[in-house]
């Protein structure tokens, strides 16, 4: 049980760290891969906290699906954020 | 302006970690007496082993009814929105 | 000292590895570096998850570890394809 | 058995370990692909098999059900992790990451 | 057919018979009015600032309250130009609202 | 199976069933779609008038999905399942949609044109419709949060339905963005309340809510949420663009999508918090209310763009609801002191102009709509002598702007008289500021009028013929602009009392209803 | 053409559910669903697995060929790999480049297979395989000579893909 | 994309959607469900779209959105079903009939609720499916 | 030892998202940001059903004991995420489709740039 908290505190600073750097990098390409571990590890998170279904769940949405239309839309668009 | 966000945006930020704060500690639920209700129930009424499947599809099946229509209507918006136009 | 435990420890020490990864990604210069990175934690989290799965005894636990190995994959091949400039 | 589950837990760890560390030494994408990849697949491949033998000790549909279902989350990692390196290394190359360093170029040259 | 409210009554029909007869006057009150008043003239004809005006022109709606409009430019051109168009203002809004809302319901 | 016990769930899930297999029909044939959608329609109606009677007759409807019995509500002294709840007040709003939506239905059979898109645009107006009502009736907070996600998404689909044009895209981006964000706002009150009592169910939290900080900083998130979708003003912008650049029938719609969100704050305010809230809701509302009136229209007087100068129009009359509930939310406290009537009587006034204002604005949004498929312009700069061409429509325009600027013997006169009269018991600066705003929207509409139907005749860029559904749609809506202006006791005393009733003392009868006594 | 998916994903659907009866391992029930559904499966995916040239796998031999393959060499390979990587990310030597070799096979499955191994094997990383030619382009993390022929990138392993596959 | 991409596609999609018919199947089981299993088959058409195009799959489309369609109906008569006594009553859980299994851990008990995520499962795969297909689609030939 | 801390991660997650959505002006980020707010969201919301030293709730293969010595974590705010999760699906989604056509129109991404609609 102990050893779950402490995977649990670990895996949510990494969450937190994923979501930092999501927004703090300006190449829109690595943002949507800075999502996709966050949402990687926001499952781990989900399943460390006995949530199976909605780790799942975020699995096949989360890491696959939105990834997905992220990088079409980005495709349709462009890549790289302007400056102001 | 731009101190006008920043404040803003602290204030919201910090009342949100203040509620997390003033939240019950995290794992001792107080009040679960839906949730029992679910976990005692589920075996018997749902004839069904897992128990969020019973909540998603029976007991709050409703929920379930909407989500499946929100999930439709994007997709009838998206195929709005994409279907073939021209200029 | 029973295996659960052993598990458990292994899958904190896999924890570590995936902060070693995403500090891959914060520096990665390029694109390619920061998937990579998302590769390795992508990997590693499966293991964790099946170790954990082992590390509670909750066997309906594993099932999730397989949709990550399935499912990741996609993803991964959308950079990769962005990168490589199909996709059009 | 308890002492082999763990050998191939502390063999699979430290060859995980191996991968991340490989990530942040090597100096471009390629090599650090090279790393990442062998040593996390080998390493995965270990620990599930640590779980795999426990499960199977553990016995029972329980045990049973661990030990398979672990199996073909390794089977579809075996699978999937070097086709996606592979993915990755190729789309990296397209996008005109050089090699580091590199005594030869082969696709450069057959490109001219 | 009486729409009481708090401190009176408000009776639609008897508005509408007094609005009726009000205009019934007007009309009787109008035909009293001077007889040398000839359709197809200059007195019917249109006017603008004194010159006469061209033929088939509009005073178009965007030229109404142009007094009023300059008169208060000032104020108006400020909400203006809150309303930037600008998506990230929208959110800025949003959280400044959200921000004054819960402070006041937290304080207050 | 007995039709009666089961209505509050007819008329929500017909729609949904009707838009599910509009699709499908419409791969059959076309004419098949049409008949659907009318017959889809015709019976929500009916479902909606037969609710509203049941309510109004019988008191509050309780109905819990999946359980043994409809009346079934509390199988261990515990709401589990979802219910629907429908009082005085949701059944109005029912019939608020009911009208609504039944001419914007009509209309849109019409208006829409086949090649681009029409049978997608069907399915996503019935949906939002089903949203709609679902917001209005369900009695759970987080499937209040589900539907309130299903109005947003069909919404925004519909506001980005002409996609060739530049605008309507930006406009539903826009407003996407800040639905999306305002229903995360209230998810995350939802899950603050789940977290502190462990229900989701809107009464059983009502009986359980307390005064803590926890539950202050649901009530702003919820507040939040909600004002943003109902319009008030720091938060408007989005409002104008989407109804300006909606598709008439959509933007009638929309109208009452947003006095739906304003349901929900109501309910939130009145019935979860119940005077347990903070006393500075009330004072904050009024002055949001006030704000929302007199920017709305100052914006108003400077726009050129037709759909835009009415939209504006409408973000004002929403600030009017705003102010007479508000009145009614800041004497909510001292309602024992006998101080009652006046906030009773805002709260009338603000309820009752929920319906004249749909009724005003939609009409005015489906005159637009004649204007421009006989044009194809929407600028006043380019538009001009309609009149000619036109005479029906630029009369039912004018009938639809007198009534929105308050001009008696209309509908919108009745209840802004009712929110003049009691705001002037809260502060008189409230009503010189109502009264303003109403004269300048007389203004705004005379230059409309004058704009588009007024002077020499001019060529026409489409068709000036109206077919007779878009007459029928905004006939529907005339009629009831007339008749609510001519006899509005006989509404209010027989509907909107008892809908500001169920708000004012409800509470208790609602808790009772649901919880047992 | 549709069996042999369906057989597939029959054979994952019964891993999945093993141990639920007493019909060796499995219960009625889960072998009538597997049934239909690897027979769905089948009816939807058949035509995407062997489209070309997948038929060589229907021969059993090739599959314990795959089995003794992976357990055997590849693991070896593997091994062997991993205790290189470790060498070098300890030591920092490398010297990468990358090269072209043509292993001569001519289906896509062996093709597929010798990628994937070299992929995992010592030093080397599949960075590109020409669709017409079969001609492959590796990242190879200690070049010692500029034109390698397939042995001395990696070993027997194209003889191994050659026997499975083709 | 490169062969190999091409055929670990062809031999993971009988196995990834047999994964999914599984997570489905076994909702009420096992962790999964209808948006579990349907997520895990939408992504399948994702990775068809990825390793083969998009174009080739345009004229599934219409397929894809009439399954939603009866996906959702197919759900809301499962809704209906119940109405004798309330909507989304669950009528044929403990019935004895098919899917009335007395047994928690049967896979025939439940009710509605196996088929019910049937239902969500082919909905939500169509759905998220149809929704990553529209986006590949859209701007087509004349987009660089 | 861990405390409040999911709640605080949440919560500081839902700040990024607000904070990215008021500062950057690209259209995708935006939508990114929203994803943030998103997901910052439904781990407050399962976050809340964790008991501590709880199990999955499903009963096939569960722990001797189950539910009364040893406690199952809630299964309400599980169902609700998952709702919560395919909803913001659609609506990133339908962001992301509204972007696109966007740019197809404007040939740009940059919000200071998309204000046809103002005043």
């Amino acid at each position: 049980m102990t050893a779950l908290t402490v995977l649990q505190v670990a895996n949510l600073v990494l969450i937190v760290a994923g979501a930092v750097l999501t927004v703090w990098l300006r190449d829109l390409l690595a943002s949507v891969v800075a999502l996709a571990a966050m949402s990687l590890l926001l499952a781990l998170q989900f399943y460390l906290l006995q949530a199976p279904d909605v780790a799942i769940a975020e699995a096949g949405i989360g890491a696959a699906l939105t990834t997905a239309i992220f990088v079409l839309a980005l495709r349709k668009t462009r890549r790289k954020e302007e400056e102001e | 302006m731009r101190w006008l966000r920043v404040g803003a945006l602290l204030v919201v930020f910090g009342l949100l970690i203040a509620a997390a704060g003033w939240m019950r500690p995290y794992g001792e639920p107080v009040r679960t007496d839906m949730d029992a209700y679910f976990l005692e129930r589920t075996p018997e009424e749902v004839v069904v082993t897992n128990v969020v499947t019973a909540v998603v599809f029976d007991y709050r099946g409703f929920d379930t009814l909407g989500e499946a229509t929100v999930l439709f209507t994007a997709v009838m918006a998206v195929a709005l929105i994409l279907r073939r136009w021209r200029r | 000292m029973s295996p659960e435990l052993g598990f458990g420890v292994a899958a904190a020490v896999l924890v570590a590895l995936m902060a070693i990864s995403v500090l891959r990604m914060a520096i990665g210069p390029t694109v390619a570096d920061r998937a990579v990175a998302l590769d390795t934690v992508n990997t590693l989290v499966v293991t964790t998850m099946v170790l954990l799965g082992a590390a509670t005894g909750l066997v309906v636990l594993v099932d999730v570890a397989i949709v990550y190995a399935l499912l990741s994959f996609v993803g991964m091949l959308y950079i990769a394809r962005y990168l490589e400039g199909g996709l059009k | 058995m308890t002492v082999l589950v763990y050998v191939l837990l502390g063999v699979g760890v430290v060859f995980n370990a191996l991968g991340a560390i490989a990530l942040i030494r090597f100096p471009d994408v390629y090599t650090r692909i090279h790393g990442a990849t062998k040593c996390t697949t080998f390493g995965s491949v270990f620990s599930i098999a640590a779980v795999v033998v426990h499960g199977f000790l553990r016995g029972g549909p329980e045990g049973g059900t661990l030990a398979v279902h672990a199996l073909i989350a390794l089977v579809f990692l075996l699978l999937t992790n070097p086709t996606g390196s592979h993915a990755l290394a190729r789309g990296a190359y397209r996008s005109g990451v050089k090699p580091f360093r590199a005594v030869i170029d082969q696709i450069e040259r057959d490109k001219r | 057919m009486i729409l009481e409210t708090f401190e009176g009554f408000w009776s639609p029909l008897v508005w509408t018979a007094v609005a009726v007869a009000v205009t019934l006057l007007a009309l009787a009150l109008r035909s009293r009015g001077r007889r040398d008043h000839k359709k197809g003239t200059e007195q019917t004809a249109p006017f603008l600032s004194g010159e006469a005006a061209p033929d088939g022109v509009h005073v178009g709606g965007q030229h109404l309250y142009w007094g009023f409009v300059e008169a208060l430019r000032p104020y108006i051109e400020r909400l203006r130009a809150a309303h930037t168009g600008f998506v990230v203002d929208y959110v800025t809004w949003l959280v400044v609202a959200l921000a004054g809302i819960m402070l006041l319901v937290l304080l207050v | 199976m007995n039709l009666a016990t089961h209505v509050p769930i007819l008329a929500i899930a017909v729609p949904l069933l009707g838009a599910f297999a509009l699709p499908l029909l419409a791969k059959v044939h076309r004419s098949l779609r049409d008949l659907w959608v009318l017959l889809v329609g015709a019976f929500t109606v009916a479902m909606l008038v037969l609710l509203a009677v049941q309510v109004f007759t019988g008191g509050i409807l309780v109905y819990t999905l999946g359980a043994g019995t409809p009346g079934d509500t509390v199988p261990e002294g515990f709401p589990i399942r979802i219910m629907l709840v429908v009082d005085g007040m949701g059944a109005f709003m029912g019939l608020i949609a009911a009208l609504v939506g039944i001419a914007g239905l009509a209309y849109a059979l019409q208006y829409l044109e086949e090649e681009k898109g029409k049978t997608l645009a069907l399915t996503l107006m019935l949906l939002l419709w089903a949203g709609m009502l679902g917001l209005k009736l369900t009695g759970d907070l987080f499937n209040f949060f589900v539907f309130f996600e299903i109005t947003s998404v069909a919404a925004c689909g519909l506001i980005g339905y002409r996609v060739w044009e530049s605008r309507p895209p930006e406009a539903a981006f826009k407003t996407m963005v800040m639905y999306t964000l305002g229903g995360l706002l209230i998810l995350l009150a939802v899950g603050i309340l789940y977290g502190e009592y462990g229900a989701l169910n809107l009464a059983y939290l009502s009986a359980q809510i307390g005064q803590g900080p926890l539950d202050q900083i649901a009530l702003g998130l919820l507040l939040g949420g909600l004002l943003m979708k109902a319009g008030s003003v720091p938060m408007h912008m989005w409002a104008p663009d989407a109804y300006g650049e909606a598709d008439p029938s959509t933007a009638i719609v929309l109208v009452a999508n947003t006095q739906a969100a304003l349901y929900g704050l109501f309910r939130i305010v009145f019935t979860l918090y119940g005077g347990a809230g903070s006393p500075a809701v009330g004072g904050l509302v009024t002055a949001l209310g006030a704000l929302t009136v007199i920017v709305a229209v100052l914006m108003a007087v400077l726009q050129t763009d037709l759909g835009r100068l009415i939209a504006y129009g409408a973000v004002s009359q929403i600030g009017y609801m705003l102010l007479g509930a508000g009145v009614g939310m800041a004497t909510l406290g001292a309602a024992a002191g006998g101080e009652a009537g006046f906030g009773l009587v805002a709260l009338q006034g603000g309820v009752f102009h929920m319906m004249n204002d749909a009724a005003c604005i939609g009409l005015l949004f489906l005159c637009v709509g004649a204007v421009v498929r006989a044009t194809g312009a929407r600028d006043l700069r380019a538009l001009g002598g309609l009149g000619h061409s036109l005479p029906g429509v630029s009369g039912l325009f004018l009938l639809g702007s007198l009534a929105l600027a308050g001009i008696p013997p209309l509908n919108g006169f009745a209840s802004k008289l009712m929110i003049y009269q009691a705001a002037f018991r809260l502060s008189p600066i409230l009503t010189a500021l109502a009264v303003l705003a109403s004269i300048l929207l007389l203004a705004v509409f005379v230059r409309a009028f004058q704009g588009v139907f007024l002077g020499p005749r001019r060529p026409l860029g489409g068709t000036a013929a109206v077919p007779t559904g878009m007459w029928l749609a905004m006939g529907l809506l005339a009629v009831v602009v007339v008749a609510f202006g001519l006899v509005p006791d006989l509404m209010v005393r027989h509907v909107v009392a008892p809908a500001a009733e169920a708000l004012w003392t409800g509470r208790e009868a609602y808790l009772v209803a649901v919880l047992g006594g | 053409m549709w069996t042999t998916t369906a057989a597939l994903a029959l054979a994952l659907y019964l891993l999945l559910v093993m141990w639920s009866g007493d019909i060796v391992l499995w219960a009625l029930d889960e072998l009538i669903v597997g049934a239909v559904l690897a027979a769905a499966v089948g009816g939807v995916a058949g035509a995407l697995l062997w489209e070309r040239g997948g038929w060589r796998m229907l021969q059993p031999h090739r599959w314990f060929l795959l089995i003794a393959y992976v357990v055997g060499p590849l693991f070896f390979a593997m091994a062997r790999a991993n205790l290189d990587v470790a060498w070098r990310v300890i030591t920092g030597r490398i010297r990468p480049g990358i090269v072209r070799f043509d292993p001569a096979l001519r289906t896509e499955l062996g093709r597929t297979l010798l990628a994937n191994s070299i992929t995992l094997t010592p030093g080397t990383l599949t960075v590109d395989v020409n669709d017409n030619t079969g001609v492959f382009y590796v990242h190879w993390i200690n070049v010692t000579n500029e034109k390698p022929s397939p042995e001395e990138v990696c070993g027997e392993l194209p003889v191994w893909a050659r026997r499975i596959a083709e | 994309m490169s062969v190999v991409v091409r055929t670990v596609t062809r031999l993971l999609v009988p196995l990834a959607l047999i994964f999914g018919a599984y997570v489905i199947m076994h909702g009420h089981l096992t962790p999964g469900g209808g948006f579990q299993g349907g997520a895990v088959l939408a992504s399948v058409v994702a990775l068809l779209i990825v390793a083969f195009g998009a174009e080739r799959l345009r004229r599934r489309q219409t397929s894809l959105t009439s399954v939603e369609d009866l996906g959702a109906l197919m759900f809301v008569v499962l809704a209906f079903v119940g109405i004798g006594s309330t909507f989304f009553y669950n009528a044929l859980a403990g019935a004895r009939g098919l899917f009335g299994g007395t047994e928690a851990g049967s896979l025939w008990a439940g009710g509605t609720v196996p088929l019910m995520n049937w239902a969500v499962g082919l909905k939500v795969m169509a759905g998220l499916g149809s929704i990553v297909l529209l986006m590949a689609l859209f701007g087509g030939d004349d987009d660089r | 030892m861990i405390g409040n801390m999911p709640f605080f991660v949440s919560m500081i997650l839902v700040g990024l998202g607000l904070w990215t959505m008021m500062t950057r002006r690209n259209l995708i980020k935006l939508a990114i940001g929203l994803v943030l707010v998103e997901s910052g969201v439904n781990l407050f919301l399962v976050s809340l059903g964790y008991v501590r030293g709880g199990v999955a709730p499903i009963y096939t293969f569960a722990p001797e004991g189950v539910p009364t010595e040893i406690p199952m974590v809630m299964p309400t705010p599980q169902a609700l995420t998952l709702t919560a999760i395919v909803i913001g699906m659609a609506t990133t989604a339908l962001l992301l489709a509204f972007v696109v056509v966007i740019y197809r129109h404007r040939g740009t991404l940059d919000a200071g740039k998309i204000r046809e609609l103002r005043g």
